[in-house]
């Protein structure tokens, strides 16, 4: 087997967990899709580590998974709050943004 | 040396702080402190003591050495793009700082009771004339491209609160908005046009220190192409600010809205920056490009005689119509900056002075006109019969008109005599056959002028209007200053034209430099 | 030391081709899967998968920290918020933004194409390995930790910061401050009170039914008039429709036992 | 000459001091404000004739003194001078204007008696007068053209004097506007002949432009462009066609106006021009041709309009036009016309303001009533206006020896003198002249005996003719000896032809196509058959009271052969539709797009901003999106992931 088939599973997972962002209305599983994607990524990096012989790609992977999970605590949170203050956790409820 | 010009600058400023400031943070219900009533007062006495310092600069001037730029001061301003603060004035520069300097006073004291007795109200307004006059008298001074430019932009602040705020039409905001849109819209290109200049003269061996400097930048040559498409920026802007067909249609709302003695202001003084900034950066820094472009701007500056006259002719409302007659006037300017003839290029700067007295008498009388009307009404289907009411009010209007219309004797006739005459044998393509489509504008300008007063001053008076008291002896001492400069500078315009032959000879010279092929051709024709 | 080629060994081989195919599997519940929850179970199989590949690709270090953290904390966290959120009606997978569905696919498979298309014309070197490429043969946490520590130590505290601040800003966040009175019992009552005429119940909401014949939280519990309670049902269930119809009760049946009910007594 | 010449300025000086304190002084002049007035145009007077007794005694060659004043103008290559040229032709001027002008002044003492605001009018007056030495005296285009536009404005002032207070001065108002714009069209001919002239010559003073080098350095071409622009000018300022349409609205103004401004002097200004210009029409022959056609025209366009006009004061402003149509026929014939053009320029200025100062005084008799249908069997009445308009009337007719008799004879005989041995020229321009005299006979003895003739008066019982005060008819005296005697002191032995040739060149003797008898005897036969004709018409059959509807070329002429109406549709309508169509197009086009600017920037602003939907997943899909296109350009401009 080819190395590069784990390049290819990063991918294949990075793309669907895309599309899960662009197409759940359910902020969690929005969430979800964000955190697919950047365990898509680590795969790559630790591929890649393993492919170049540098253990410098494991420590970015390390840095992406600490920084996830920083950043699943605070979106989690700022979910929460919507959610207390919405009663919804629809992403397409939050519009203020709207122009 | 004494700084007369830093000074001329720094007293209207700090006329501005002192009458203006205090109305800055204090509501409309906290008037009762301070001084009451001193606003209008003081600010005059500023103005006045500006004039005095005025007297001062024309003394320490030689008139003698007219065409080169006199009391000049320069110090480093931001050293990190070359800006300086350089000032210094050749003679057409002076007479327009006298032009400002002496209206200002007048204008004050026009608006007098125009608006209200508020006393905060009254210090802003009064605070924004003098921040106007420091702005206009600083960019008659400026010998720095980029202080110019920021002079030029920085004098629409105290103009935009003048017509929007103090104004007297309904629709004030809107005209003061549109004037801003078009001034900055002129103003960016124009931006661009310096940066590029400042870049293309380092480029060209410029000291960066000094880059901005006009008298350095006069030197450099820095190629056609870019000196045509920067000339084109500078120039929008200018024709923006003259203004010019077709970019003109700010100034009718604006005079139809905005109080007489900003108009004056901002008509008769400030829009001189345009015609100006043509005659002393356009021609000077970019003389090949000013050739190219003249007979456009020529035919543009001719149709904007005959365009503003006869847009005059069909207005109802006296102010706006006051305003159109200054396109046709801004016309005949022009027309006489891009003929390169000494003859022409001094009419035109004469013309920029007679323009100010005379268009400035004609909107401070309308408005003297508008003010008695018991609605203010600016329509002139609204009066009738005045002559006999105010006898003395309907002929200031009248010499008003009259020097409008160019009438000889008075001042305007000289200077527009001088730009007919050398456009006639103005040096561009077709500059004769411009000159010849120009002169039926005299034509129009007595049909504007006489129909108006035929509207207003004649038959019988109006109803309502048949006790309206003649001019009071406040306005009177407006008035007769004004009519008293175009009746002397008519008869004996040797006073002013000392100022401004030089700079047009040395003007028309520097026109001529780079076209030895052109002036060998006229050698030839010559023989 | 040559450098050597990696070899990938084929119970390596056999993991991948058994675990992958699961993976994209797993994955593609996120997108199809109707209710948070199965996505989030999706999600924890792929992430305890990545483990296990991790571990295969010679990083254990990383394998466990991502049990660790993924699966034990981050998934969890997930849950937990679910639990708090509850059900609602954005679990649906009807689209409501127009184009949206269309635009999300064509831009998901375009992606995918682009990763594909860079993966197939990128020319890897060949692989070295970890332990392939360094001599010493050092264990792999270890080399990790030296680098870590090492290279990296400024980036490791700063992330030390991090992880500290988006806690902190967590409990920021989440922190309910109090806008309105307490509720005390005696308010609650009150206002209970003061909402009767709007059709507020007094009492506590009807329990479900339960019967001789269903006991189940899903079906409503049947008013003295023999019509269906439906707020006796719980609201996840109703939402979701999950709620189990009472009619299949005959009303016959119901007398007949009230009846026999009666006589016994 | 030269220790009188500093007088010079005060010609000027005094009536323009007059005019000043008199407008300044304000109510405090009102009580002797017309005396001043009366005293600053006699000051100049007796300046006038103090140069002139001295010029008649200096030698004819240097009878032509340039006085300069300062520098007025002196920019470029342009160099005026304000300077005051004295000779021949300008002290005629200068006579006429003071002496007539003087009377004129004393006349109006009387007449303006009763209006509140005379001591305005004797300002207005006043300053005419200075305006219009300044016109004759100045030594360059550029001052004359100060005068020129100063009569101008005086003569506007004059007509809508009585512009305001009642609804119907309002039309007083729109004559005077309408007189001063159509001089200003006229003006343009000046300005741009003033434009051709400094292009070629480089000066604009007389002493430059008309010296042998200046008018040498013009082309033909050339001086056929400036003679024709001075033509332009001279046509508006003197109601030459086809610029004479407000000469009879000026009417409008006071009579004693009509007497110095639109009959004696202003309107006379045009001639003046010319003769002035003489040598650069002489360089351009055509031009010369057109100044005779156009006098030629206006001569008998003024003598119809003249024969059919009731109002008394409109037919002698007819007569105006066509007397000067006479001058302006003359001016056009070269040196052997200057002289009996400025000759009967100066018997006309006596005759005719002779004749409108007798108008006045009837008018002031009878009530400001102008019909003449309302007068009649005046002469028992009014004997010292009858006597001095008869006087007049006689020498407007050209009897000799009334003074027209001098002055017409010698325009007709020149007119009779073959140009360039064009024998056509002679016959046609002769016998138009001839034909005037016979029309101008007609209408001023239909004017002269409707008003004093007929034995039944026509007006209303209640009226009281009567003579006004001495002030009144001692002018009418002066003008009326004037009108009788002028013609003959100044034209026996040609003392007054011999008096200009230093400044308009001897004229070589020609001889015309008929002998000189023949046209004399002929011209008096025709005018006293014109006079006869009007004499039964209207002295011997009685005159209806109200006018008859007339013929088809009589309704034409009393309403000035349409020149109104001509003007309306070739000119006003036009010009107004243009104004319009620009207007509209200023409001429609300009002004919408600049307006169009912001509404496109805000209407791409709410294109875009219906993108900012608001949606997370919007914005998402638009930075994948995004991520996806710069990936794919990458891809193909880069080479993104080419072999390493």
């Amino acid at each position: 087997m080819d190395i590069t088939n784990y390049v290819v599973l990063a991918a294949a997972l990075f793309a669907i967990g895309a599309t899960t962002v662009l197409l759940r209305r359910n902020a969690i599983v929005v969430f979800m899709g964000v955190e697919l994607m950047l365990n898509a990524t680590n795969l790559a990096f630790v591929t890649f580590a393993r492919m170049h012989g540098d253990v410098t790609g494991q420590v970015l992977a390390f840095f992406v998974m600490v920084v996830a999970a920083a950043e699943v605590v605070v979106g989690l949170a700022i979910i929460v709050t919507i959610f207390r203050t919405r009663r919804s956790a629809s992403v397409d409820d939050v519009n203020l943004l709207r122009g | 040396m004494f700084p007369w010009l830093t000074v001329l600058i720094a007293w209207p400023l700090v006329g501005a702080a002192v009458v203006g400031l205090g109305a800055l943070g204090r509501s409309r219900t906290g008037s009762a402190s301070a001084g009451i009533g001193l606003a209008r007062p003081l600010a005059l006495l500023f103005s006045l003591v500006e004039v005095a310092l005025l007297v001062g600069a024309f003394a320490a001037f030689d008139p003698g050495a007219a065409a080169e730029h006199q009391l000049g001061e320069t110090y480093p301003w931001i050293p990190q793009i070359g800006a300086t603060y350089a000032v210094g004035v050749d003679g057409v520069g002076l007479l327009l700082v006298a032009l400002s300097v002496v209206l200002v006073p007048l204008v004050l004291l026009a608006a007098w009771r125009e608006q209200g007795r508020d006393e905060v109200r009254l210090r802003r307004f009064v605070g924004l004339v003098l921040l106007l006059e420091a702005f206009m008298v600083a960019v008659f001074c400026a010998r720095d491209v980029f202080l110019f430019y920021v002079l030029f932009e920085a004098m629409l602040i105290p103009a935009y609160f003048l017509i929007g705020g103090f104004g007297q039409g309904a629709g004030r905001r809107r005209a003061a908005v549109k004037f801003l849109m078009f001034s900055l819209g002129g103003g960016l290109i124009m931006l661009a046009a310096v940066i590029a200049l400042y870049f293309l003269a380092v480029g060209a061996g410029v000291d960066p220190g000094r880059a901005f400097l006009v008298d350095e930048l006069v030197a450099v040559d820095l190629g056609t192409a870019a000196e045509r498409l920067m000339f084109i920026g500078f120039f929008i802007a200018f024709a923006i600010k003259a203004p010019m067909v077709p970019v003109h249609s700010w100034l009718p709302d604006v005079a139809g809205n905005a109080s007489p003695g900003t108009s004056t202001l901002l008509i008769c003084v400030l829009d001189k920056v345009g015609t100006f900034g043509m005659l002393t950066l356009c021609l000077p820094l970019f003389p090949e490009a000013s050739r190219w472009a003249a007979p456009f701007v020529i035919a543009l500056a001719v149709i904007s005689v005959l365009y503003g006259a006869i847009m005059a002719i069909l207005q109802t409302d006296l102010l706006r119509l006051v305003g159109w007659t200054s396109v046709s006037h801004f016309g005949f300017i022009i027309l006489g900056i891009f003929t390169f003839t000494p003859l022409g290029t001094a009419g035109s700067s004469f013309m920029m002075l007679n323009h100010g007295l005379a268009t400035g008498a004609l909107f401070l009388v309308a408005g003297f006109l508008v003010s008695r009307h018991p609605e203010k009404s600016q329509q002139i289907a609204d009066y009738r019969g005045l002559r006999s009411v105010t006898p003395v009010l309907a002929g200031t209007f009248l010499v008003a008109g009259l020097a409008t219309l160019s009438l000889p004797g008075l001042a305007t006739f000289v200077s527009e005599i001088m730009v007919l005459i050398g456009a006639f044998s103005g040096e561009p393509a077709g500059s004769a056959a411009w000159a010849i489509a120009a002169i039926p504008g005299v034509v129009l300008a007595a049909v504007y002028v006489l129909l108006t007063y035929q509207k207003i001053f004649t038959g019988a008076p109006a109803a309502g209007l048949e006790a309206l008291p003649d001019l009071r002896v406040r306005e009177r001492i407006v008035a007769a200053p004004l009519v008293a400069g175009l009746l002397v500078l008519g008869f004996v315009p040797g006073l002013a034209l000392t100022y401004v032959d030089a700079p047009a000879d040395e003007s028309a010279a520097l026109t001529a430099i780079d076209e030895p092929a052109d002036a060998a051709a006229q050698m030839g024709s010559d023989k | 030391m040559t450098p050597a080629g990696l070899e990938i060994s084929g119970g390596e081989t056999a993991l991948f081709w058994v675990i992958a195919p699961l993976m994209v599997l797993a994955a593609l519940g996120l997108l199809f899967v109707k209710r948070a929850v199965h996505a989030a179970m999706c999600l924890v199989f792929v992430m305890v998968s990545m483990a296990i590949l991790y571990i295969a690709q010679e990083a254990p270090f990383l394998g466990v920290v991502q049990v660790v953290v993924y699966t034990g904390a981050v998934m969890m966290l997930f849950l937990f918020v679910l639990m708090l959120v509850g059900v609602d009606a954005s679990d649906s997978l009807t689209e409501t933004i127009r184009g949206q569905r269309w635009i999300g696919v064509l831009i998901g498979i375009g992606l995918a194409a682009v990763l594909a298309g860079v993966v197939a014309r990128a020319a890897f070197p060949p692989a070295v390995g970890l332990s392939g490429g360094d001599p010493g043969g050092i264990a792999n946490p270890t080399a990790l930790a030296r680098v870590l520590f090492g290279d990296y130590g400024v980036a490791m505290e700063a992330v030390g910061v991090l992880l500290v601040t988006a806690a902190v800003g967590a409990l920021v966040l989440t922190h309910r401050r109090r806008l309105t009175p307490k509720r005390t019992q005696r308010s609650v009552a009150d206002s209970r009170i003061k909402a009767l005429p709007d059709g507020v119940v007094l009492t506590p909401l009807p329990s479900p039914g339960v019967y001789a014949r269903s006991n189940a939280m899903d079906t409503p519990a049947l008013g003295p008039d023999g019509e269906q309670v439906p707020q006796s049902v719980s609201r996840v269930l109703r939402i979701r429709g999950q709620e189990r119809p009472a009619p299949d009760i005959p009303a016959a049946e119901l007398v007949e036992t009230r009846v026999s009910a009666e006589e016994e007594a | 000459m030269n220790d009188v010449i500093g007088l010079a300025p005060w010609l000027v000086g005094f009536p323009l001091i007059g005019a000043a304190i008199l407008l300044l002084g304000g109510k405090a002049t009102d009580r002797w404000g017309h005396w001043l007035g009366v005293l600053a145009s006699a000051a100049s007077g007796v300046v006038g004739f103090i140069l002139m007794f001295r010029m008649i005694g200096m030698p004819a060659e240097e009878r032509s003194v340039d006085h300069h004043l300062w520098t007025w103008l002196s920019a470029g290559d342009l160099d005026v001078d304000l300077g005051i040229r004295l000779d021949p032709l300008s002290l005629t001027f200068v006579m006429l204007v003071t002496f007539v002008g003087t009377l004129i002044h004393v006349y109006s003492v009387a007449y303006m008696d009763h209006d509140p605001h005379r001591r305005r009018f004797f300002a207005y007056l006043n300053l005419f007068v200075a305006a219009m030495l300044t016109l004759v005296l100045a030594d360059s285009y550029l001052l004359l053209f100060v005068g020129w536009e100063g009569v101008g404005l005086a003569s506007y002032l004059l007509i809508g004097f009585w512009d305001t207070g009642r609804p119907a001065a309002r039309e007083n108002a729109v004559a005077a506007k309408k007189a001063f714009v159509m001089n200003r069209v006229g003006d343009m001919g000046l300005i741009a002949a003033m434009a051709l002239l400094f292009a070629n010559t480089g000066a604009l003073d007389f002493a430059t432009t008309l010296s042998d080098d200046g008018v040498g350095s013009l082309s033909q071409a050339t001086a056929t462009a400036v003679g024709l622009c001075l033509l332009l000018a001279a046509c508006g300022k003197s109601a030459q066609f086809p610029l004479q349409a407000w000469l009879g609205d000026a009417m409008a103004g006071p009579t004693p106006v009509s007497a110095l401004i639109h009959a004696a002097t202003m309107v006379t200004a045009g001639v003046y021009l010319m003769v002035r210009s003489g040598p650069i029409l002489e360089a351009a022959p055509t031009a010369q041709l057109v100044v005779v056609l156009v006098g030629a025209v206006t001569l008998l366009f003024g003598a119809v309009v003249g024969t059919a006009k009731d109002d008394i004061k409109k037919a002698l402003a007819a007569s105006t036009m066509s007397q000067i149509g006479y001058m302006m026929l003359a001016a056009g014939l070269g040196p052997a016309g200057y002289a009996f053009a400025i000759f009967h320029l100066l018997t006309h200025g006596f005759f005719k303001a002779g004749l409108f100062l007798g108008a006045g005084s009837v008018m002031h008799a009878m009530g400001d009533e102008t019909d003449m249908r309302r007068y009649g069997g005046l002469s028992r009445f009014l004997p010292i206006t009858w006597i001095t308009m008869g006087l007049g009337w006689l020498a407007i007719l050209g009897i000799p020896p009334f003074s027209g008799f001098w002055s017409k004879d010698g325009i007709i005989e020149a007119a009779f003198i073959p140009v360039d041995g064009q024998p056509w020229r002679a016959w046609v321009f002769g016998s138009v002249t001839v034909l005037g005299a016979a029309i101008t006979a007609f209408y001023m003895t239909r004017l002269f005996f409707m008003t004093f003739g007929g034995r039944r008066p026509r007006w209303k019982d209640n009226r009281h003719p009567h003579e006004g005060s001495p002030l009144m008819w001692w002018p009418l005296v002066f003008l009326g000896v004037g009108s009788a005697a002028l013609g003959a002191v100044l034209g026996i032995g040609g003392t007054f032809t011999t008096w200009l040739e230093p400044v308009v060149g001897h004229a070589e003797h020609h001889e015309p196509v008929l002998p000189v008898p023949v046209i004399m005897t002929v011209t008096i036969l025709v005018v006293v058959l014109g006079a006869l004709l009007a004499f039964r018409m209207y002295a011997v059959n009685v005159v209806p009271e109200e006018a008859p509807r007339g013929s088809v070329l009589t309704r034409a002429a009393r309403r000035d052969l349409y020149q109104d109406a001509a003007n309306e549709t070739l000119v006003m309508r036009p010009a107004l539709g243009l104004a319009r169509v620009v207007e509209a197009g200023d409001r429609e086009v300009v002004d919408r797009g600049w307006a169009a600017l912001p509404q496109t920037v805000s209407w791409f602003g709410s294109v875009f901003r219906r993108a900012q939907s608001g949606y997370v997943r919007s914005y998402a899909a638009g930075m994948a999106g995004g991520v996806l296109v710069i990936a794919v350009v990458a891809w193909l401009v880069g080479g993104l992931g080419g072999a390493q």
